[in-house]
C-alpha cells in the first residue's frame, strides 16, 4: 500500500513545488515571490519527510528541522528588507 | 493496518501541501493566495510528519522528535503571514478588497 | 529562587522538547535536557520581557484543543475554496476590535487567527486596539469577528491576561 | 625527538596562530605589549626557520603527521629543502616588514598585528602542507588575511585594488576547487605524495582528463604568481596598500611560484609517466612574457611604488624562466634568485615609503622636484636597492641572473632567454635611472619644509639590503643549498618515500 | 542522473561566470556566489552520486558513499561563506569611497543621472 | 689576499671618505689620498713579480661549485692598469681638492672617486671573468654617480643616465659573452681562457661570443656607433672627466680587447670587426674634436679618437700593433689627463670653456699655457712627446698590414687624414685657447691658479715629455711587461726610440702634421661647411629617439593590457583557464566518457533539476531587479541543499542550508546601501562575448564533471568509513574527518572565518553610508520597525533554536550536524532577534562582545590541538573515552568535541560580529565599540 502511495505522494508535492516555484518567477510583486520562496521552504520539508519515509532512514529528520528554521529566517529578512529596508536597525 | 494509516497520513498530507500551493499559483490577488500555503500547507507538512513520526516509531524507538517541526511550523507560518501582509500593504499591492487604511504607517512600538 | 530559575515553566518545556528532540527517554538525557531547560533560559533571561503570567490550565487546554480542530476543519475549508472558482471568492478586510491588553495574547491570538478558518492577521494597530483580518471569502463580517473574539480572544484573555 | 624538537615542522605554523589569537585577546591592550608580542612572534620564525633549514640541509624530509593519522589518509606537513627555505624568505620578510610597521603604520586600521601574524599562518602552512586540499585551504587563509592587510587604512585606490585583488582571487580559488576535485575524482586520493604515485600510472582514457586538472591548478598558480596575462591584479594592489603591506606582499607571489614549482615536481614532473612535463609547452613563454611585460610596466610607471609592482611582475617571469629550465641548475638558479628578489622588492618598498614623506605632496611620483630632506642616507638605499632589483653586481640580483643564464647554456630556450633577460636587464636598469634621477635630484630650490627621515624609518630596510649582500657573500654556501634543493625536487621519489613510508 | 548533475555544474558556472563579468559590484556578488554552488557541487559530486547511504556507521546500513568529498565540500562552503561576507562588504565599502557601485568605480548611467 | 685587500681598500675607503668629510672638507681629500696610496702599497710588495715575467694569481673561494671563485691576477697588464688607476687617481685627488667649489660636497665627491677606483682596480686585477664583470659594472655604477655628480643640473642628469645606459648595455652584452666564453672553456679563470684560444676561435659559438664580448668593449670605450654618451659624460665635474676618460673608465674596454687579445684576436671576425670599428671611432672623433667650440667637448672627442686608435691597433692583430695600441694606453692616459685638467683649470679660472670666448689667455696664466701646450703636443704626436713614439708605431704598422690587403694604400692614407685632424684640433686647442686676440665677455678676469692645483698636471707634462725623449730608460720595462701578458707570448722585435730612420711612417707623421696645419688654417671655411652638412647629425637624436620609442612603446603596451578594469581581469583569467582546461583534449584519445554505470534519472530529481535551472537563469535574467535575484538565488540555494541530501550528504544540506540563509541576509543588508536597479549594459556586445564565456565555461564543467560521473575510481575513503569508530569514536564520518582525520583543514577554516569577521570590522571602521530613506519605488518606509506579533513570537522561538543549536552540536560527532551547524543556527537565531527588535534593544540586553567569542573559539580549537603534545603525540591527535556518571549512564566524550565547540563559538563570533557590525553601520545612535 505505501509502495503505490508514496510515489503519488511524491507527484503530488513535486506539483506543490512547481506551482509554488511558478509564483515565485511570475510575482507580480515581491510579497508574490517571498511567499512562493517560503511555500517552496515548507514543500521541501515535505518532500524531505517523504523521503525519509521512503528510505526508512530517520537521517533527513535535522535537514527537515532546519529547512523549517532557515525558511521562517529568511522570509522574516525578506519581509523587513521590503517594509523598513534596513533589516537589522 | 498500521500500514493503512500510515498511506491515509501520507496521502492527505500531500493532498493539503498539494491543494496549498496549488492556491499560491491560482488564486487571483496576494492577499487570497496567502491563505493556501499558511493553512493547507502547513497542515499538509503537520500530516506527514505525523506519518513519519509513526513510521520510525514502530520499527522500534519511539520517534516523536517530528512534533518538533510541526510545532515549530504552526508557531512561524502565522508570523511569517503577517509580515508578508503586512509588506503587501506597505507596497500596496493590488488587492480584491479594499486595502484598510495606512493606519500602520505610525509606529506601534515607541521603543 | 526567582533568580536561580527563572523560567521554571520554560525549564520544564524545553526538558520535554529536548527529549523529543534526542528521542530518547533515558535518565541521562533527562538530566541533560533539564540542565539545558535551566541553562537556556537562564543565559536568554535579558531578552525575555518579564515572567510570563499563566493561569487556568484547563482553559489553555481546551484552548488547544478547539484550534486543533479550527485548524483541521478551516484547512478543509480553505482547500475547497482553493479548489473551487476563484473569481467566486469574497476577499475582505476586516477590522477586529481587541479587549486584549498584552503583547503575547495578542499575538498568540493573531496566530491563531491565521491558522484558523479562512483568515489571516494582516495588521495590528498602533494602539494595540483593533487587529485587522484577511478574509477569503467574507459572507457576514460581523460574524466572523464575533468568532473570534468568543471562541479565542475570550479563552486567550482568561489564560493570559487574568492575574 | 621528543620534546618541542619532534614538533620542529608545525611550530612556525603554529606560532603565528598562537600569536594572533594572542593578540585578539589582548585587543585592548597597550599598544607596546600587542607590538611586543607580534615582534617577539614574527622574530621567533628566523630562528625557527634556521632550525628547519639546518635539518633539512642533509637531506632529511621531516614529515609531521597531523593527528597521528597516515599519509595518505591524515593531513601531513612536509619540511624539506625547498619549505625550509621559504619559510626562511618569509621570515625574514615578515621580521623586517613589521619593524618597518611599528613606526605607525599598524595603528591606521584595526587588527594589524592579530591580520599580520594570521597572513604568517597561512604563508608558513601553505609552504609546509603535503596534502593538496590543506593547500587550497591555507590558499585561503593566507588571501583572506592579506585582504584584510591590503585595506589596511583604507582609502579610495586601495579600496578598488583591494576590490579586483579579493574578486579575482575568488574566482581562482573556484578553479582550484575544479582542480583538486577533478584530481580526486579521478584518483581518489589528496595527499601529493601519493597523488603523485598514483598520477604516475594513469591509464591512457584518463590522461586529458588529469591534464586538465593539472593545468587548471598552473592556472591558479600563475593567477596568484601573477604570470601573463594573470598579473593585472598586482599592480593597483602592491601600489595602493601600505608600504609594510606591500612589502610582506612581495613574498605572496612567490606563493604561486612556489606551488607550481612544488606541483610540477612532485606531480607533473619527469618521473610522472603518461602525465610528465606537463607544463614543459606553458611554463617557459609565459615567463618570458611576463618578464617583458613587467618591464614595459615599470618603464611606464609614474610612481615609484607602481614601478616595483611591475618589477615584481617582471622578478615573477625571471623567476619561473628558471623553473621552466627544468633542470638542477635551472631550478637551482630559481632558488637563489628567489629569495633576493623577495627580499629586495621588499626593501625597496619599505624604502618608498619614508621617499614618499620626504618628497612632500609629490610623494613617490616620478616628478622631479626639490632637495628632500635625509637624500644621502634615503638615495644611498635607493641606489643599493635599485642595484638589486635590476640585478646589477655586486648584489644577489646579479648572482642569480648570472646563475640562470648559465643554466640556460643547456637548454633549447637558451636564445629566447638570454635575449629577454638580458634586454629587459638593460630596460631595468634605464627605468630604474630615470625613476631615481627624477626621485632624488633636486631641480629647484627647497620650497616646503619636511622633517628629516629618522633613522628607524630606513633601517628596516637597510637590513633586508644586507642580507641581500649576504647572499652574495656567502654565495657559495647559499648557491650549494640551492642546488641541492633543486636536486631533491627533480628526484621526488625520496619526497615520495618520507611521506607514505614505503607505502606502495 | 549524471547527466543531470553535470548539467546543473555547468549552468551554475554559466550563471557565474556571465554574472562575475557584470559591471556593478551586485552581480559579480551573485555570480561569486554561483560559482560557489558550482563548485561545490562539483567536488561534492567528485565521490560519484550515491542514494540513501550516508556515511553515518550505522550496523543497518547497505553501505556508504565517499564520505572525503563531502567533509571537503564542507570546508570549502565555510570557506566561500566567510569569502562571500567579505567581498559584499568590501563592495559597500567600494561604494563609500568610490561613490558609486561600479566595480572600477565608474559612474553607470543610473549614477550619472542622479 | 694582497691583491684582493687592494681592491677591496678604495671600497671601505669610500665609507671612510664620507666619514672624514664630516670632519672638513680637506679631511676628505687628505683621506681619499691616503686610501689611494694605501692600495697602492698592498701592490707595491709584488710590483716587481710582473717585470720578472712572473704571474702572480691569488684564489679564495666563493661559488666554487659554479667556477666562481674571487681570483685577482698580477701580470704586467694588470700592473700597467693598476699604476695607472692608483697613479693618476691620486694626482685627481690632489686636482679635485682645488677644484671642487664651497658648495660641492667633498664628502660625497671623494666616496664616489673612490668607489669608482676599486671599481677599476677591480677589473682590472681579476683572474675570474664574471669576477670581472661585476666590477664593470661596478665602474659603470660608480661612474653614473660621478657624472651626475652636479646633480642640479639636467645635462649632468642626463650624460649620466644616458652613459649607464649605453655602458649598461654593453655589461649585459658582457655578461652573455663571458658566460659563453665560460661555456666553450669550461672556466671562468682567464688563465684557462688564453690557454684555449684555438679551442675558441674554433668553437661554432666563436661569433656570437666576441660580438657580446666587443658589444662591452666598444660600449665602455665609446667606440662608434656607441662613442656618443662620452661628450654628454662632459657634465661631470672635470676631474672626472680627466679621470674617467684619460686612465680609467673608456681605457675599461680597450683594457678588454688587450686581455682577451690572447683568446680572441688572430681571426678574420675579431680584425674586420675591431679594426673597422676602431678605424671608423678614429676618424670620427678626431673629425668632430676639431669642430667643438667647447674646450671638454674637444678633448671628448679627441678621446674618442684616440680609443679608436688604440681598438684599431689590437684588431690588426699584429704583435707589433698590440705592443703600441698597450704604450699608447700609456701615452694618451697621461698626456689626455693633463689636458683635461688644464682644462679644468681654464674652465676654473676664466669661468667658460668656450672657445669662441677664450682668447688670448697666454697673457693671464702662462705657466698653464705651457703645460697645456705641451700636453696638446703630445696629443698631437709632436716628436719629444710620448704621443709621437706610440703614433709612429701605429702608422708604421697600419703601413705594414697595408701591404697584405686589397686595396691597402686605403688604410694608411685614412689614418694619416686622422692624424692630420688630430694636429689641427690640438693646434686649435693651442691657438684659440691661448692666442688669437683678446678673450671676449669672460665671466671672470683669469690668473694662474693656486700652487697644487698645478702640481699633478706638471707631473704628467714632465711624464710625457720624459718618455717622449727617452722611452727606452723609463718606460720600457714597464711596457714590455704590459705587452708580453698583453700578447701572452714571446714580444715581438721592436725598439722604442725617437729616431727610426726615414720611413712611411715618419712621412705619414709628416704630412699629418703640416695637414693639420692646413686644415687649421682653412678652419672657418671648413666650421661653416660642417654646420650645414655633418654637424646636423646627431648620434644622440637616434639615442633619444629610442629611448623615446622605448617609453612609448612601454607606455602603449602597459595601458593597452592594464586598463584597470576588474571585467577585463576576469575575461582574462577565464580565458585563460578555458585555454589550459581544453587543450589536453585537442589531440587526446582520451574518450569524454567512461565505463561507470550511472544512477537511473526519476522524475522528481528531473523536477528539482529544472527548478535549479530556470532559476538560476532567472537570476541572470533578472539580476538587474536586485531583490528578485535574491530570492531566485534563494531558490538555487535550496536545491543545491536537496541534491546533498539526495546524494547521501546530510551535513552538506544543512550547512548549505544555513549559510543559505545568512548569505540572504546578508546581501539584504548590504542591498539596503546599494542601488536597487541597476542600469542597462552600455555596451550589448559585451553580453555576447561575456554570454559566449559564459557557455564555454559552464560547458568546460559540466564535460569535466561528467567526464569523472562515468569513470570508476579508488578512493582512499575506505579507510575513514573503517577507522571511523575505532579511531576517531564518532559514528559520522564526515565530522570525524573535520574535526579528526583532516582536523588541520577546519583549523584553517574557521581561522578563514575569524579572518572574513576581523577583516569586515576592520573594514567597516570609520565606513559610515547614507541610509536611503526610501525604496526603490520612492515610498518611504515602513513607519512600524518591529511589527509586535513578529517580536513577540519570536521571542518564544529563540529557547527552542537554541535548543536545536545545542542538539545539532552535541550530537555532530555521531549524527548529522557538528560545530559549523550549530554555530549557524545560534547565529540566525540570534539575527532573527534582531530583525525583530533591533540593535539597540539587542544591546542593552546583551553584551555582544563577539571577538573574544571568536578568540575564545580558535584558542579552543588550538588547544585541544596542542593537548597532544603532553602525551608525545602530533598536534590535533584525538582521544576518546567513555564514562560513567551515576543517574546519567555511560556517555563518550572526545576530544574531537572540544575542538568542534572551538569550530562552534568561532562561527558564531564571526556570524554575529558581521551581520550585526553591517547592519548598524549607518546607525550613529549606537556607539559601536560597545558591542563589538
Ligand atoms: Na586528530
Ligand atoms: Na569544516
Amino acid at each position: 500500500m505505501l509502495n503505490t502511495v508514496i510515489p503519488i505522494a511524491y507527484a503530488l508535492v513535486a506539483f506543490a513545488f512547481l506551482f509554488s516555484f511558478f509564483r515565485l518567477i511570475v510575482g507580480p510583486d515581491a510579497p508574490d515571490r517571498i511567499l512562493g520562496l517560503d511555500t517552496l521552504y515548507v514543500n521541501t520539508v515535505a518532500l524531505l519527510v517523504l523521503l525519509g519515509i521512503d528510505l526508512g532512514n530517520p537521517i533527513y529528520f535535522e535537514a527537515a528541522l532546519l529547512i523549517a528554521m532557515m525558511g521562517f529566517a529568511g522570509t522574516v529578512a525578506l519581509c523587513k528588507y521590503l517594509l523598513r529596508g534596513d533589516i537589522i536597525e | 493496518m498500521l500500514d493503512i494509516l500510515l498511506s491515509i497520513l501520507i496521502l492527505t498530507g500531500s493532498i493539503f501541501t498539494f491543494i496549498g500551493s496549488l492556491g499560491l499559483a491560482r488564486l487571483r490577488d496576494f492577499y487570497t493566495r496567502l491563505h493556501g500555503p499558511t493553512k493547507a500547507t502547513t497542515l499538509g507538512v503537520g500530516c506527514l510528519l505525523i506519518a513519519s513520526a509513526i513510521h520510525f516509531s514502530v520499527d522500534g524507538d519511539l520517534s516523536l522528535h517530528e512534533v518538533l517541526v510541526t510545532l515549530f511550523l504552526f508557531m512561524t507560518a502565522p508570523v511569517s503571514a503577517h509580515l508578508l501582509a503586512k509588506a503587501a500593504l506597505h507596497i500596496q499591492v493590488k488587492s480584491l478588497a479594499t486595502t484598510p487604511v495606512q493606519e500602520a504607517d505610525t509606529p506601534t512600538d515607541p521603543a | 529562587m526567582k533568580h536561580l530559575l527563572p523560567h521554571p515553566l520554560l525549564t520544564l518545556t524545553l526538558a520535554i522538547l529536548w527529549l523529543l528532540l534526542v528521542n530518547t527517554f533515558s535518565a541521562g538525557h533527562v538530566v541533560l535536557g533539564l540542565l539545558l531547560g535551566w541553562l537556556i533560559p537562564f543565559a536568554t533571561a535579558s531578552l525575555w520581557p518579564q515572567s510570563v503570567c499563566l493561569r487556568n490550565v484547563p482553559v489553555l487546554l481546551r484552548y488547544l484543543v478547539v484550534v486543533t480542530h479550527d485548524i483541521v476543519v478551516g484547512s478543509f475549508r480553505v482547500a475547497r475554496l482553493i479548489l473551487g472558482r476563484p473569481s467566486s471568492l469574497r476577499p475582505a478586510f476586516i477590522t477586529v476590535p481587541l479587549e486584549l491588553k498584552t503583547d503575547l495574547a495578542i499575538s498568540l491570538l493573531a496566530n491563531t487567527i491565521s491558522l484558523t478558518p479562512g483568515t489571516v492577521s494582516v495588521l495590528v494597530s498602533a494602539d494595540h486596539r483593533t487587529l485587522t483580518v484577511h478574509s477569503l471569502d467574507t459572507g457576514d463580517a460581523a460574524a466572523i469577528v464575533a468568532e473570534i473574539k468568543h471562541r479565542y480572544e475570550a479563552p486567550l484573555k482568561a489564560i493570559f491576561e487574568s492575574c | 625527538m621528543n620534546g618541542l624538537a619532534m614538533h620542529l615542522p608545525i611550530l612556525p605554523v603554529l606560532l603565528p596562530l598562537v600569536a594572533g589569537i594572542v593578540l585578539l585577546v589582548l585587543r585592548n591592550a597597550p599598544l607596546a605589549l600587542q607590538r611586543g608580542i607580534s615582534l617577539v612572534a614574527t622574530a621567533a620564525l628566523v630562528p625557527l626557520a634556521f632550525a628547519l633549514l639546518a635539518t633539512a640541509s642533509d637531506g632529511t624530509q621531516l614529515v609531521y603527521k597531523l593527528g597521528n593519522w597516515e599519509a595518505p589518509f591524515g593531513i601531513v606537513l612536509v619540511a624539506d629543502r625547498l619549505a625550509a627555505w621559504m619559510l626562511m624568505a618569509t621570515a625574514l620578510v615578515a621580521l623586517f616588514a613589521l619593524l618597518h610597521a611599528l613606526r605607525g603604520d599598524d595603528v591606521k586600521g584595526r587588527h594589524f598585528h592579530v591580520l599580520y601574524q594570521l597572513q604568517l599562518f597561512g604563508l608558513n602552512g601553505a609552504f609546509l602542507t603535503g596534502d593538496l586540499f590543506n593547500l587550497f585551504v591555507f590558499f585561503e587563509i593566507l588571501l583572506l588575511a592579506s585582504y584584510g592587510l591590503l585595506l589596511h587604512g583604507g582609502g579610495r585606490l586601495r579600496v578598488k585594488a583591494g576590490l579586483h585583488f579579493v574578486v579575482i582571487n575568488l574566482i581562482g580559488s573556484t578553479l582550484f576547487l575544479f582542480a583538486v576535485g577533478t584530481l580526486y575524482g579521478v584518483n581518489g586520493t589528496l595527499n601529493m605524495a601519493d597523488l603523485a604515485v598514483r598520477l604516475a600510472r594513469t591509464v591512457p582514457e584518463n590522461l586529458a582528463l588529469v591534464e586538465t586538472a593539472g593545468l587548471l591548478l598552473f592556472g591558479v598558480f600563475a593567477l596568484k604568481a601573477a604570470l601573463l596575462p594573470l598579473h593585472l591584479w598586482l599592480p593597483a594592489a602592491y601600489a595602493h596598500t601600505s608600504a609594510p603591506v606591500a612589502a610582506l606582499f612581495a613574498i605572496m607571489t612567490k606563493v604561486g611560484a612556489y606551488s607550481i614549482l612544488r606541483v610540477t615536481s612532485l606531480m607533473f614532473g619527469a618521473d610522472a609517466g603518461a602525465v610528465a612535463n606537463l607544463l614543459a609547452d606553458w611554463l617557459m613563454p609565459l615567463a618570458l612574457v611576463t618578464l617583458v611585460a613587467g618591464m614595459l610596466g615599470a618603464v611606464a610607471a609614474t610612481a615609484l611604488r607602481q614601478q616595483i609592482a611591475y618589477l615584481v611582475i617582471a622578478s615573477v617571469g625571471t623567476l619561473l624562466a628558471a623553473f621552466a629550465l627544468d633542470s638542477v641548475d635551472g631550478i637551482a638558479a630559481g632558488l637563489y634568485y628567489l629569495p633576493h628578489t623577495t627580499l629586495a622588492a621588499a626593501a625597496i618598498f619599505l624604502l618608498a615609503d619614508p621617499i614618499a614623506r620626504a618628497r612632500g605632496e609629490r610623494a613617490d611620483r616620478f616628478e622631479a622636484g626639490s632637495a628632500m630632506p635625509g637624500a644621502p642616507v634615503l638615495g644611498g638605499l635607493f641606489f643599493a636597492a635599485a642595484i638589486a632589483m635590476a640585478g646589477l653586481p655586486p648584489l644577489s640580483g646579479f648572482l642569480g641572473k648570472f646563475m640562470l643564464l648559465r643554466a640556460a647554456l643547456e637548454s633549447p630556450w637558451l636564445a629566447w632567454l638570454w635575449s629577454v633577460v638580458l634586454v629587459t636587464g638593460l630596460i631595468g636598469v634605464i627605468a630604474l635611472a630615470r625613476s631615481g634621477s627624477l626621485l632624488f635630484y633636486r631641480t629647484h630650490s627647497t620650497s616646503e619644509s619636511l622633517p628629516a627621515p629618522h633613522a628607524a624609518d630606513w633601517l628596516p630596510a637597510a637590513g633586508l639590503l644586507l642580507f641581500g649582500l649576504g647572499m652574495v657573500i656567502w654565495a657559495g654556501p647559499v648557491s650549494d643549498y640551492a642546488t641541492a634543493t633543486a636536486a631533491q625536487l627533480l628526484h621526488p621519489q625520496a619526497y615520495i618515500d618520507a611521506v607514505l613510508g614505503g607505502r606502495p | 542522473m549524471e547527466a543531470l548533475i553535470a548539467l546543473i555544474v555547468g549552468v551554475l558556472t554559466a550563471c557565474g561566470v556571465f554574472l562575475a563579468l557584470r559591471g556593478q559590484t551586485f552581480p559579480v556578488v551573485l555570480g561569486l556566489t554561483f560559482l560557489s554552488y558550482a563548485v561545490n557541487l562539483f567536488l561534492f559530486v567528485m565521490g560519484r552520486l550515491a542514494i540513501g547511504v550516508p556515511p553515518v556507521i550505522n550496523a543497518a546500513a547497505q553501505g556508504y558513499t565517499d564520505p572525503l568529498p563531502q567533509a571537503l565540500v564542507l570546508t570549502a562552503i565555510v570557506i566561500s561563506f566567510g569569502m562571500t561576507a567579505f567581498v559584499i562588504v568590501l563592495a559597500l565599502k567600494a561604494r563609500a569611497e568610490l561613490g558609486n557601485d561600479h566595480v572600477d568605480g565608474l559612474h553607470s548611467e543610473e549614477d550619472a543621472a542622479r | 689576499m694582497t691583491l684582493f685587500f687592494a681592491v677591496l681598500t678604495p671600497f671601505a675607503g669610500a665609507a671612510l671618505v664620507a666619514l672624514a668629510s664630516r670632519l672638513g672638507r680637506s679631511h676628505a681629500a687628505r683621506t681619499a689620498g691616503a686610501v689611494t696610496l694605501a692600495a697602492l702599497l698592498w701592490l707595491a710588495p709584488s710590483a716587481h713579480l710582473p717585470f720578472n715575467g712572473t704571474l702572480l694569481i691569488q684564489q679564495h673561494d666563493w661559488m666554487p661549485a659554479l667556477g666562481l671563485n674571487l681570483a685577482f691576477r698580477l701580470d704586467g697588464l694588470a700592473l700597467l692598469f693598476a699604476g695607472l688607476i692608483l697613479g693618476i687617481g691620486l694626482l685627481i685627488v690632489l686636482y679635485a681638492r682645488y677644484y671642487l667649489s664651497e658648495r660641492d660636497s667633498m664628502g660625497r665627491f671623494y666616496s664616489y672617486l673612490m668607489l669608482f677606483m676599486g671599481s677599476m682596480l677591480g677589473i682590472v686585477l681579476s683572474e675570474n671573468l664574471i669576477q670581472l664583470l661585476v666590477f664593470w659594472e661596478l665602474t659603470s655604477l660608480s661612474s653614473f654617480l660621478l657624472i651626475s655628480y652636479w646633480q642640479h643640473r639636467e645635462e649632468a642628469r642626463q650624460g649620466a643616465r644616458m652613459a649607464l645606459a649605453v655602458t649598461g648595455l654593453g655589461g649585459f652584452a658582457l655578461l652573455g659573452g663571458f658566460l659563453l666564453l665560460g661555456h666553450i672553456v669550461g672556466s671562468y679563470a682567464l688563465s684557462d681562457v688564453f690557454a684555449a684560444g684555438d679551442l675558441i676561435r674554433g668553437h661554432p659559438l666563436y661569433v656570437p661570443t666576441l660580438l657580446l664580448i666587443l658589444l662591452g668593449a666598444f660600449t665602455k670605450s665609446a667606440q662608434f656607433p656607441f662613442h656618443f654618451w662620452l661628450p654628454h659624460a662632459m657634465a661631470a665635474p672635470t676631474p672626472v672627466s680627466a679621470y674617467l676618460h684619460s686612465a680609467t673608465m673608456v681605457k675599461a674596454g680597450v683594457f678588454l680587447l688587450a686581455r682577451l687579445y690572447p683568446a680572441l684576436s688572430g681571426t678574420p671576425e675579431w680584425f674586420w670587426l675591431v679594426s673597422g670599428a676602431g678605424l671608423a671611432t678614429l676618424l670620427l672623433g678626431a673629425y668632430a674634436a676639431l669642430f667643438k667650440h667647447d674646450l671638454k667637448g674637444l678633448l671628448a672627442y679627441s678621446t674618442i679618437s684616440h680609443l679608436g686608435l688604440i681598438t684599431l691597433l689590437f684588431g690588426l692583430s699584429t704583435p707589433l700593433a698590440a705592443v703600441a695600441g698597450v704604450f699608447h694606453i700609456i701615452n694618451h692616459a697621461t698626456f689626455k689627463a693633463s689636458l683635461f685638467m688644464a682644462a679644468g683649470i681654464i674652465d676654473h679660472e676664466a669661468g667658460t670653456r668656450d672657445m669662441r670666448r677664450l682668447h688670448g689667455l697666454w697673457k693671464f696664466m702662462p705657466y698653464t699655457a705651457t703645460l697645456a701646450m705641451v700636453a696638446a703636443a703630445a696629443m698631437a704626436g709632436v716628436p719629444l712627446l710620448n704621443g709621437f713614439l706610440s703614433k709612429e708605431m701605429f702608422f708604421a704598422e697600419a703601413a705594414q698590414i697595408s701591404e697584405s690587403l686589397v686595396g691597402g694604400w686605403l688604410l694608411p692614407a685614412l689614418v694619416t687624414l686622422a692624424g692630420a685632424l688630430a694636429v689641427a684640433y690640438s693646434i686649435r686647442f693651442i691657438h684659440d685657447v691661448f692666442f688669437n686676440g683678446e678673450p671676449v665677455d669672460l665671466p671672470r678676469m683669469p690668473h694662474e691658479p693656486p700652487r697644487w692645483m698645478k702640481v699633478p698636471v706638471e707631473i704628467l707634462v714632465v711624464l710625457c715629455l720624459v718618455v717622449g725623449i727617452a722611452p727606452s730608460l723609463t718606460v720600457a720595462p714597464l711596457l714590455a711587461a704590459a705587452a708580453a701578458d698583453t700578447l701572452q707570448a714571446p714580444l715581438p722585435e721592436y725598439r722604442l726610440a725617437l729616431w727610426h730612420g726615414f720611413n712611411q711612417a715618419l712621412a705619414m707623421s709628416l704630412i699629418a702634421l703640416t695637414g693639420g696645419a692646413a686644415i687649421y688654417a682653412l678652419r672657418r671655411p671648413l666650421f661653416a661647411l660642417h654646420e650645414h652638412s655633418l654637424g646636423r647629425l646627431d648620434a644622440r637624436a637616434v639615442y633619444n629617439a629610442l629611448l623615446g620609442a622605448l617609453f612609448a612603446l612601454s607606455g602603449w603596451a602597459t595601458r593597452l593590457v592594464d586598463t584597470g578594469s576588474l571585467q577585463r581581469q576576469v575575461f582574462l583569467f577565464l580565458a585563460a583557464a578555458l585555454a589550459l582546461g581544453f587543450t589536453p583534449w585537442l589531440d587526446s584519445d582520451t574518450p569524454l566518457a567512461g565505463s561507470r554505470t550511472g544512477l537511473p534519472l526519476d522524475p522528481v530529481s528531473l523536477l528539482a533539476g529544472a527548478t535549479l535551472i530556470i532559476a538560476s537563469l532567472a537570476t541572470v535574467w533578472l539580476h538587474r531587479q536586485r531583490l528578485v535575484a535574491l530570492i531566485t538565488i534563494g531558490v538555487v540555494g535550496l536545491v543545491v541543499s536537496l541534491t546533498f541530501v539526495k546524494f547521501s550528504a546530510p551535513d552538506l544540506a544543512l550547512t548549505q542550508l544555513s549559510v543559505e540563509v545568512v548569505t540572504i541576509v546578508l546581501l539584504l543588508l548590504a542591498l539596503y546601501f546599494l542601488p536597487q536597479h541597476a542600469a542597462r549594459e552600455r555596451d550589448p556586445g559585451r553580453v555576447w562575448r561575456d554570454g559566449a564565456i559564459a557557455l564555454a565555461a559552464g560547458s568546460g564543467t559540466a564535460l569535466l564533471s561528467w567526464a569523472v560521473l562515468t569513470r570508476p575510481y579508488d578512493t582512499i575513503a575506505g579507510y575513514f568509513i573503517d577507522n571511523s569508530v575505532p579511531g576517531g569514536g564518532g559514528t559520522n564520518v564526515v565530522n570525524v574527518i573535520l574535526v579528526d582525520f583532516r582536523g588541520y583543514d577546519t583549523l584553517g577554516e574557521i581561522t578563514v572565518l575569524a579572518l572574513a569577521g576581523l577583516g569586515i570590522y576592520a573594514m567597516l571602521e570609520n565606513l559610515r553610508l547614507d541610509a536611503p530613506d526610501r525604496d526603490a519605488a520612492g515610498r518611504a518606509w515602513n513607519r512600524d520597525p518591529y511589527p509586535v506579533i513578529m517580536a513577540t513570537l519570536t521571542q518564544l522561538l529563540l529557547p527552542l533554536a537554541l535548543l536545536v543549536a545545542v542538539f545539532i552540536l552535541l550530537r555532530g560527532h555521531n549524527q548529522p550536524g557538528g560545530g559549523f551547524i550549530a554555530g549557524l543556527v545560534t547565529a540566525v537565531a540570534l539575527i532573527v532577534q534582531y530583525l525583530a527588535h533591533g540593535s539597540a534593544w539587542m544591546h542593552e540586553r546583551l553584551s555582544g562582545a563577539t571577538q573574544p567569542v571568536i578568540a575564545a573559539g580558535l584558542a579552543l580549537a588550538t588547544l585541544t590541538g596542542l593537548a597532544s603534545w603532553a602525551f608525545e603525540h602530533p598536534f590535533l591527535t584525538s582521544t576518546f573515552g567513555h564514562l560513567r556518571w551515576p543517574l546519567v549512564g555511560e556517555f563518550e566524550l572526545a576530544s574531537a568535541m572540544a575542538f568542534d565547540l572551538g569550530v562552534f563559538l568561532v562561527v558564531v563570533g564571526a556570524t554575529l560580529l558581521i551581520l550585526v557590525n553591517l547592519g548598524t553601520l549607518h546607525d550613529s545612535r549606537i556607539t559601536r565599540k560597545a558591542h563589538l
